[in-house]
């Protein structure tokens, strides 16, 4: 792995490591770094302040807001910055159903949604809303059709994620945006996954409200973004404060958002170049795994993040997968990070039907710029190994697919 | 979740991994579909366990644990195995973390499946915990 | 000012600039600001994952935590990072009243609590709990009989702050405690403005919850904690993955979490040896500015943050006499700096009792380490000439205090 | 919330702070417990404004806005004077902040006042909006 954008920041760069763990979290890049240490140290006055400190932090918010809005097609006064993709998620949630309760109880949303969706719904739940969890199909796509099927007199939510951080599936934003708009109802959507690998324009799309997060495009941890369009009837989550146009309060994070907004503006430039070469290591991988035996691709095989690898291998389980990968020095997944630590298997693959004995032989690589078609190559070498001494080691494997 | 070092080295240096033919005794213990599966094999002698393998579908604590617990009880009677704890075990490892412990526990359990099945070959009543 | 813990990440040292704005925010001490960048390169692992970059984090966040719960006396399981006051106030507010809903509806706070605090109080109002806003004196003390008075039986939170932001009256929190566990009511306290300043012992003060803010005390912007007593039944705010002991989603802002660690450590060791040189500071500086005529100390004489100057100069207006420091290289606000920006007068000094047409005449001082006694000269020097000139351009200054 | 150089230049340096001694009309608009107050002093000979004085109490666009229009209207005949709109005191300060527009409002309104108690010291009408 060479994490060619932060020499010169103190980073020991080990090249026997290979960091496939992109969509868990991504390194920040140097002159983001750079941009955010200013903010740190020199100018570290608090926005609010009448004086001169103060202003110079008020300006590089709204420096970063430009960038934000103009890399998703927002105007700038819809940009508010929060402290990642699940406050924002939950923001949206919540927002959106407290204030439009006398409007309608009912939400619509999918059954693949990140936790920060899914557990934000189930807590509305508990406030009295109805939500309906759609289904999706074998390679993790909703169903425009369902949608509007499911769609009732008090529906005043959509909310569908843009693409999947497990399998990389991309929904068809734009048709559900359109579905939304004619039935009046807001739409949101979760792009935590999707800033840096596909072009966003909330208005074509008929967003509503999008979340967006840092440190999945090599900007900072603890700070990203909901975009909500001028005109939505939302309530506040975070209540204090009058900043962000007195709709999130706390005191702004001022190194971060400034990285956030030099972040969304380097991804988004790179899009076309990065995905050119992201998609050439995809496919290598995909086309390598595939001719392991009882190997299946999970997600779809073209609408799918450029970055995204995901393939279920009988017969083994996960964390021992992981585990042995770790040992090679090679940094993956299990599904979602957030429960490779946990015990639950991913409510994603249920969802797409996967059987639940093949379930946890599930691995993600998820790439980024700092792999090179050599990790690749490494990986497709030191991968098969792996997964023929597991199916060894498993009672479940049948005699035919063992070596010893 | 932090494995111990003596985890680390069995989950990735596994003893007595692998079958015996003509074994004297199967325990497989688990479920595929919500949790870990193992499966110890016995060759014994009187009453004594002269090899032991295993094969586990698991995470690293329950192949370091299937590793661990065959050396345990390699060479020892089948009472002394059939009373080898899971907490033993886990000691053995230098412990293992808390959402991890159940892991251990399929060790025991499979031992147990085991000595029972070898018991019940010769005609005579399982034992009971 | 001699930001002098910064040299060497890039600070130009202005030394016409006087900083006397540490209550609205701190710059980060060069040690954190070290730290932290090694967990936005290097060390940038997900928490979450499996691998040894993963681990690396989840290592760093259980080292700040533990730093964090030394500092107050806590235990580490006691502990949740957040994204700053803000939110642990909202957290603290929401979270036990939801979760204690079927015990009472009954809160008790303050009316001089930030606006974090009341706020959240007022949304609360709305979701049909009750909120009693106890007044102050005019010292902007809280009298414990007050509360006795004012608990009902079916009070479930006392929501005090420890200290205020604008004018520094430290409050009788241990009293407050004793109060509040005599009652079995939970009590939460908003002590912000305290770490780093008074020496904190959740367990001797009783305290249940406790908010606390990394940028206050030379920490980052964007990271705060709550603590938590163990057995306190409490509803999660912000819905998602399983960080935090399964109470706060979303991925860990590794490098301030650890920056934030770092911060209270230094800040809690240095309490004694820098209140001394604060207090010498603050006393100078009240001395100095209480011979101006017609010029009032807020908040409390002696119950008083060591870094809090507050006054009241009658006929002038504090934003014109903010700028006019400003234009002079003296960085200071008018109450709380969440509100210079914005035309509200202080609901702190109106609880205070301090006569509305002499409230807009506030100024705070709030000082850090990087004053010196030369910054206080100079301040007493340059503020009564400012003060003077904007006496003679008011209509309301009587003609013996005009110069001109 | 960002002054404009123009502003901060009449802030720091306001032009015709004071007050008249023997003036022919002075406006006083405003209220300290919530607002700005602005006093206008005006000397006026014949229908033209010869001298004007203000005197503020308030922030910095307040400050400015009196500064500015005094500037305005020095020199000015009192219809003139009256058809000076907060507008173009806003405008001749390059702008001014959008919560902060109602100080140059104010500045208008006080000369307003001073214009009309002149004229309602020679025992006219006072002139309306
Ligand atoms: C699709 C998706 N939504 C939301 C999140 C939450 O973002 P954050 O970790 O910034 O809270 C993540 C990542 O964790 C994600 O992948
Ligand atoms: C007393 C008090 N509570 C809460 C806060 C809010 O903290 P934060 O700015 O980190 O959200 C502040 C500062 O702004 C404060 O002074």
């Amino acid at each position: 792995m060479v994490i060619n954008n932060c020499e010169g920041v103190g980073v020991t760069v080990e090249n026997m490591k290979i960091y496939m763990d992109n969509s868990a979290t991504t390194p920040v890049k140097k002159e983001v770094v750079e941009n955010m240490i200013l903010y740190m140290t020199e100018n570290f006055g608090n926005p609010s302040s009448i004086h001169d400190l103060g202003k110079t932090s008020k300006h590089a918010i709204e420096n970063a807001r430009k960038k934000v809005a103009k890399a998703i097609g927002a105007g700038e006064s819809e940009i508010y910055f929060t402290s990642g993709g699940t406050e924002s998620n939950n923001w949206a949630i919540k927002g959106i159903a407290f204030a439009n309760r006398n409007r309608g109880k009912h939400i619509i949303t999918s059954s693949i949604e990140h936790h920060s969706v899914l557990h934000a719904c189930e807590w509305i739940e508990g406030q009295k809303f109805e939500v309906t969890y759609l289904p999706v199909d074998k390679y993790g796509l909703v169903s425009p059709e369902e949608l509007k099927s499911a769609i009732k007199d008090d529906t005043i939510l959509i909310s569908i994620m843009f693409a999947n951080n497990e399998i990389g599936t991309i929904q068809p934003v734009e048709e559900i945006g359109k579905i939304a708009r004619e039935n009046r109802i807001y739409f949101h959507t979760d792009a935590v996954q999707v800033v840096g690998h596909i072009p966003i324009d909330v208005t074509k799309m008929n967003i509503d409200l999008l979340s967006l997060s840092g440190h999945k495009f090599q900007g900072p941890k603890g700070c990203g973004a909901l975009y909500i369009k001028t005109g939505t009837k939302i309530e506040t989550l975070i209540h204090g404060g009058d900043q962000e146009r007195k709709r999130r309060a706390g005191t702004e994070n001022v190194p971060a958002i400034v990285g956030l907004g030099k972040a969304i503006e380097l991804a988004t430039d790179e899009i076309e170049e990065s995905n050119k070469i992201l998609f050439e290591m995809r496919d290598s991988l995909i086309r390598g795994l595939i001719t392991i035996p009882k190997t299946h691709l999970n997600g779809h095989p073209t609408q799918r993040l450029a970055n995204n690898i995901n393939v279920n291998f009988e017969y083994i389980e996960g964390e021992s997968l992981l585990l042995m990968l770790n040992a090679k020095g090679i940094f993956a997944s299990a599904g979602s990070a957030c429960n490779s630590s946990s015990l639950e298997t991913s409510h994603v693959l249920t969802a797409c039907g996967v059987k639940p004995e093949i379930i946890r032989g599930s691995l993600r690589l998820s790439l980024g710029m700092m792999n090179t078609l050599k990790d690749v190559d490494k990986v497709l070498e030191i991968l098969p190994e792996i997964v023929q001494k597991l199916r060894n080691m498993s009672p479940l494997t049948p005699q035919e697919y063992r070596t010893l | 979740m932090d494995y111990s070092a003596k985890v680390m080295d069995h989950f990735l240096n596994p003893r007595n991994m692998g079958s015996i033919e003509n074994s004297d005794g199967i325990g497989e213990v688990g479920n595929a579909k919500c949790g870990d599966v193992m499966k110890i094999f016995l060759k014994i002698e009187g009453d004594r366990i002269t090899e032991v393998k295993f094969q586990t579908f698991g995470c690293g604590a329950a192949i370091a644990s299937s590793s661990m617990a065959t050396e345990l009880i390699k060479g020892k009677t089948l009472e002394e195995a059939w009373r080898l704890s899971n907490k033993a075990v886990a000691e053995a490892l230098d412990g293992l973390p808390p959402i991890k412990v159940h892991c251990s526990m399929l060790a025991e359990e499979a031992i147990h499946e085991a000595i029972n099945d070898h018991i019940r070959k010769k005609g005579l009543e399982p034992w009971i915990d």
